[in-house]
């Protein structure tokens, strides 16, 4: 494994590789043949590990969303597109470092990216406000997302974000406005919008970026109504509940690509994202290529039409 | 996030239940926000505002309808909507069953009330939020209500009015329910385009996901005075920044100090302020129909 | 004389009156018939009036432009107009109190209203930041226009600030780029706007809200590249040369209507607005009406059409 | 309010010629922000940017112009502009000789050049400022260049950049100038209109009416590192405020940070930067076209 960070539930197969590396060891220096064992060994790992995470439970879905080594929209920045032109700022308060924007090429045609930005180290995680936006992030998005409209750019976002900052400045400056006005104002931008979720898509601060005509998620990222912590707080009054929550509240890949709620699912190596980057990125621009292919032949007005009612169709309700 | 806020504002709508039902038989209440004891019937008639403090209490979606639209002009739409349980959603309860407690709590199948309606012999689109059934949260059918309401409105040319008093998305349905926050929206998206009137109109609370849809994108957002009107909840923001919140934070005042309100009108004004506004858009428009129909004959 | 703030150049008119008011007491008390000398003298003050208003020296017009009993925005708004509604805020930072905006109603029909509003004690002055627009003024001033040019109501915008406020809060939420987006946008408002500058048309400030099909302004207002105190500060070091900056910066109203930078000028009574409100109600009343008459004729093309082009032809230079 | 900047802004213009000007013969010159004695020919190949401290020195509108096109594509429009004194302006100066002078100064007929030119071989209608005419302020004829250059984008459907350094309004043509801001806008609002790229590059310095007008409206607003850029002049505001203003106060990554500036770009790669986003807008349109090409072949 790649990674050096190590969740609960990868005990078991950790602990049968060890065993493997230390029968090897013996082997090697006892001089004795154990390649048998060894391999019956090994191909038990291969098993469990199949069977771990084909079967994670939810809340361990979480945990792999929030990885500190997951791939984060820079990642995908720099390794998917080339020339990257990075454009700042909402034109009349900030500049939003949990959100960046900027042109860029992929497959040799300009792409307009906006993407959710947290860090991977504690500085960087308090540069990028731990990828929680404030309103003139939401803005920053939508000037950069007209700006591709105006010159027929598609658009590209990247969902990576806890939630939408909870603080009194973000209140102020009035966040909920913000993010009402994309969700308002995405539906109508006139050129393809492909969103994929690469890690959290916490709630209303996900969504404020996400209305695309496509909207995907990696294998183990999340996308939820409120974070499983937030919700057994609250329903019942017991963040140990958080498990049962994240159960719940179907907040996995899965089970939204069989409610209907996302259209597709980018698949992540086995263990997660963050053991191959490179095989996650192969998937990423693959996927992104099929979808801006598809959606270069749309007018205008199959772009906007096709976009609302993906949205307009969503919620289960009875009716006499 | 949003769903915190229900919470906080929930113990304080128990309160002026409660405060209510303490004197026997109900021909008294306690005002909760300055202590003052009103004689039911006079604070029935002032719309269920404190004469003395003018603190503005609660109202059903029905109270509120009937001091907002002409008499008898409400014709209900989408009334046999009623929720799914499409996660089979338990926590310390089931939400089946929350379901059922809500609808016996109110008599509504859900959070809202929608139609056609007239105000000052205006048509409208009027939808009225209802906070007593599960927090006013919104759910598939609150997200479907208003997106017909609006849908409605857009086809037959007319304006929408949002009435909210909510505490956001409802977690019991879960991606379901965040999505009625992009469904509303893109309903309004279309509405707007046809140059056509929307006013919300928040009320006390409306918080969360309701706040960041619909109810921030009216053409006006309207207010009574000290609503609770906010994104976060409190003490998540508290929590957040470690820091103690200014005394009216979150309140219609502060919000429009900060740019999110156009004007707070007060309860007995509200109707002849929306007739108001309804009057001065439509002017240009029947105008020319006037004229229209004078060339014709 | 209705004021009783007086400035310099009237001292000449004052105590002309105030010899004839003793002439008045003396001849009560002595029981003389001085009604010829007086009439003479009244006659006298009159045609003395007449002469000092009609050669007003620029810096004296800059005074009454200023002058403290002068009629501000919200003196026309409440005696102009009908049921007025402020709409506040610019839907992202904030409520900017030195400019006002709102419905109301002229003459039976809906109009919307943007104004500069300085105060008149201290404490009105402190809280409209002496009329000094911050950047979300100017923003809430384009957000109403929106909102008019939406629903077909005419707009009227009133002038009257020093300019817009040069502080670090102003400077930071970009003042700059809220006045440019206003000039670049209420040329492409499709209802007639109206501009009447009613007071202090300071510089960029002013402009920001005074893009008009017709701009206006009131006899003793004044319209400035720069203040002349700033002027005489700059091009004299020495603030004492104002009076000089005044006359040559041709900041006054028929020296404006001269040059074809305004379109009408407004009459304000002799003495100025100050000394009789009613009259110069009247005025703005019956200009206003005839203003919004003519272009409520004009199609949405015809109305930003005579707007570019009126800002389109200022400016003189020569062209070999 | 405008022309404070410019005066602010000409002492440290001032400077950067004086110390050139200290060395005999010109072979070295000494770098104003960090004190490096430099070779005079290594800092022009370096394009006036200090090796040492990477301090980028203003240039003049043809130094500009030189590595911002292709070579010999630049064709002038509006040379034949020169300023009138509408207003018979005298103060220390009368404005006539003022206007003399600058002239002898520049051999420039006003604060500007305008015309078309190419970019990596793309089309673009260009402007650039001259501080040194005037400290770049803005009259009658500066605007209306700007106005036509923008036009003539609009007529040829192309880009326009216009690259501006500027104390703002010109005091001496009075309320003339100030009408510049209303005119360059305009020309922007019908350019904007038929979907065509605007870049603005505002550089050190950009003040008063020029970044309140044309300058802040760019589709994209790009700057070279630590250019002054702002409204009021610095001096006047802590007059207003009475308090010290930040270290980076009115700099490039100053309002970068308050959302006002895309793109911080150094001199050497202004170019290539220009190119790669004239080039990236310019994608779908050219798609088009050689589409429409096959498709009559
Ligand atoms: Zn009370
Ligand atoms: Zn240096």
């Amino acid at each position: 494994m790649a990674s050096s960070t190590h969740l609960d539930f990868e005990k078991p197969i950790l602990d049968l590789y060890k065993k493997i590396d230390e029968l090897q060891a013996l082997s090697d220096k006892e001089g004795l043949d154990m390649t048998k064992d060894i391999e019956q060994l090994t191909q038990k790992a291969e098993l469990l590990k199949t069977k771990i995470y084909e079967n994670l439970e939810p809340i361990n879905i979480v945990k792999l969303s929030r990885h500190p080594q997951r791939p984060i929209s820079g990642d995908y920045i720099e390794n998917i597109f080339e020339d990257f032109i990075e454009l700042h700022g909402d034109r009349s308060y900030g500049d939003d470092h949990a959100i960046i924007g900027g042109l860029a090429k992929f497959e040799g045609r300009p792409v307009m990216i906006i993407a959710q930005q947290k860090g991977k180290t504690t500085k960087e995680n308090i540069y990028r406000n731990f990828g929680m936006p404030q309103p003139e992030g939401y803005r920053k998005a939508l000037r950069l997302m007209r700006f591709a409209e105006k010159f027929e750019i598609p658009i590209i976002t990247l969902i990576d974000t806890p939630g939408a900052y909870p603080g009194l400045t973000s209140e102020e400056r009035g966040v909920a406005e913000a993010i009402a006005l994309n969700l308002q104002e995405m539906i109508g931008i006139k050129v393809p919008i492909i969103s994929v979720v690469i890690g959290e898509g916490g709630s209303g601060g996900a969504l404020g970026i996400a209305i695309g005509n496509t909207v995907a998620m990696l294998t183990y990222s999340i996308y939820s109504v409120i974070s499983p912590e937030g919700c057994a707080a609250i329903l019942w009054r017991d963040a140990g509940m958080s498990p049962l929550a994240a159960t719940n509240l179907g907040l996995i890949s899965s089970k939204l690509k069989e409610l209907g709620i996302i259209d597709s699912i980018v698949e992540e190596p086995l263990e997660g994202a963050h053991t191959n980057y490179k095989k996650v990125f192969t998937k990423m621009r693959a996927f992104l290529k099929k979808e801006l292919t598809k959606y270069s032949k749309y007018s205008h007005e199959e772009l906007t039409n096709q976009r609302y009612d993906r949205f307009r169709k969503l919620g289960k309700y009875t009716e006499a | 996030m949003s769903i915190l806020d229900w919470f906080a504002t929930k113990n304080s709508a128990n309160k002026s239940v409660t405060s209510k039902l303490d004197i026997p038989g109900n021909l008294w209440i306690k005002c909760i926000a300055c202590g003052e004891t009103l004689y039911s019937k006079d604070f029935e008639q002032n719309l269920k505002v404190c004469p003395k403090c003018e603190h503005h209490f609660r109202l059903t979606c029905h109270e509120r309808l009937n001091i907002t639209v002409d008499a008898d002009s409400f014709i209900e739409i989408d009334y046999d909507l009623s929720p799914a349980d499409s996660l089979d959603f338990t926590d310390i309860k089931a939400y089946k069953d929350r379901i059922v407690e809500a609808n016996k709590k109110t008599g509504l199948n859900d959070a809202i009330i929608t139609g056609e309606a007239k105000i000052n012999g205006s048509d409208v689109a009027i939808g009225i939020m209802d906070f007593g059934y599960m927090g006013g949260s919104m759910g598939a059918v609150v997200g479907e209500k208003i997106t017909r309401c609006i849908e409605l409105a857009t086809k037959k040319q007319i304006p929408a009015i949002i009435m909210s008093s909510s505490g956001g998305a409802r977690m019991q349905e879960g991606m379901n329910s965040l999505m009625q926050m992009a469904k509303t929206s893109a309903a309004l998206y279309r509405h707007k385009q046809q140059k056509l009137l929307f006013i919300s109109v928040m009320l006390d609370p409306t918080t969360g996901g309701t706040t960041a849809s619909f109810a921030m994108l009216g053409d006006l957002n309207i207010t009574e005075p000290k609503a609770l009107i906010g994104f976060a909840g409190a003490r998540v923001i508290e929590q957040t920044i470690k820091q103690k919140l200014p005394k009216d934070f979150q309140r219609s005042e502060y919000l429009q100090e900060h740019g999110m309100i156009d004007h707070i009108v007060p309860r007995n004004k509200m109707k002849s302020f929306l007739a108001n506004i309804i009057e001065m858009t439509n002017y240009h428009k029947q105008k020319i129909e006037e004229t229209e129909t004078v060339e014709q004959e």
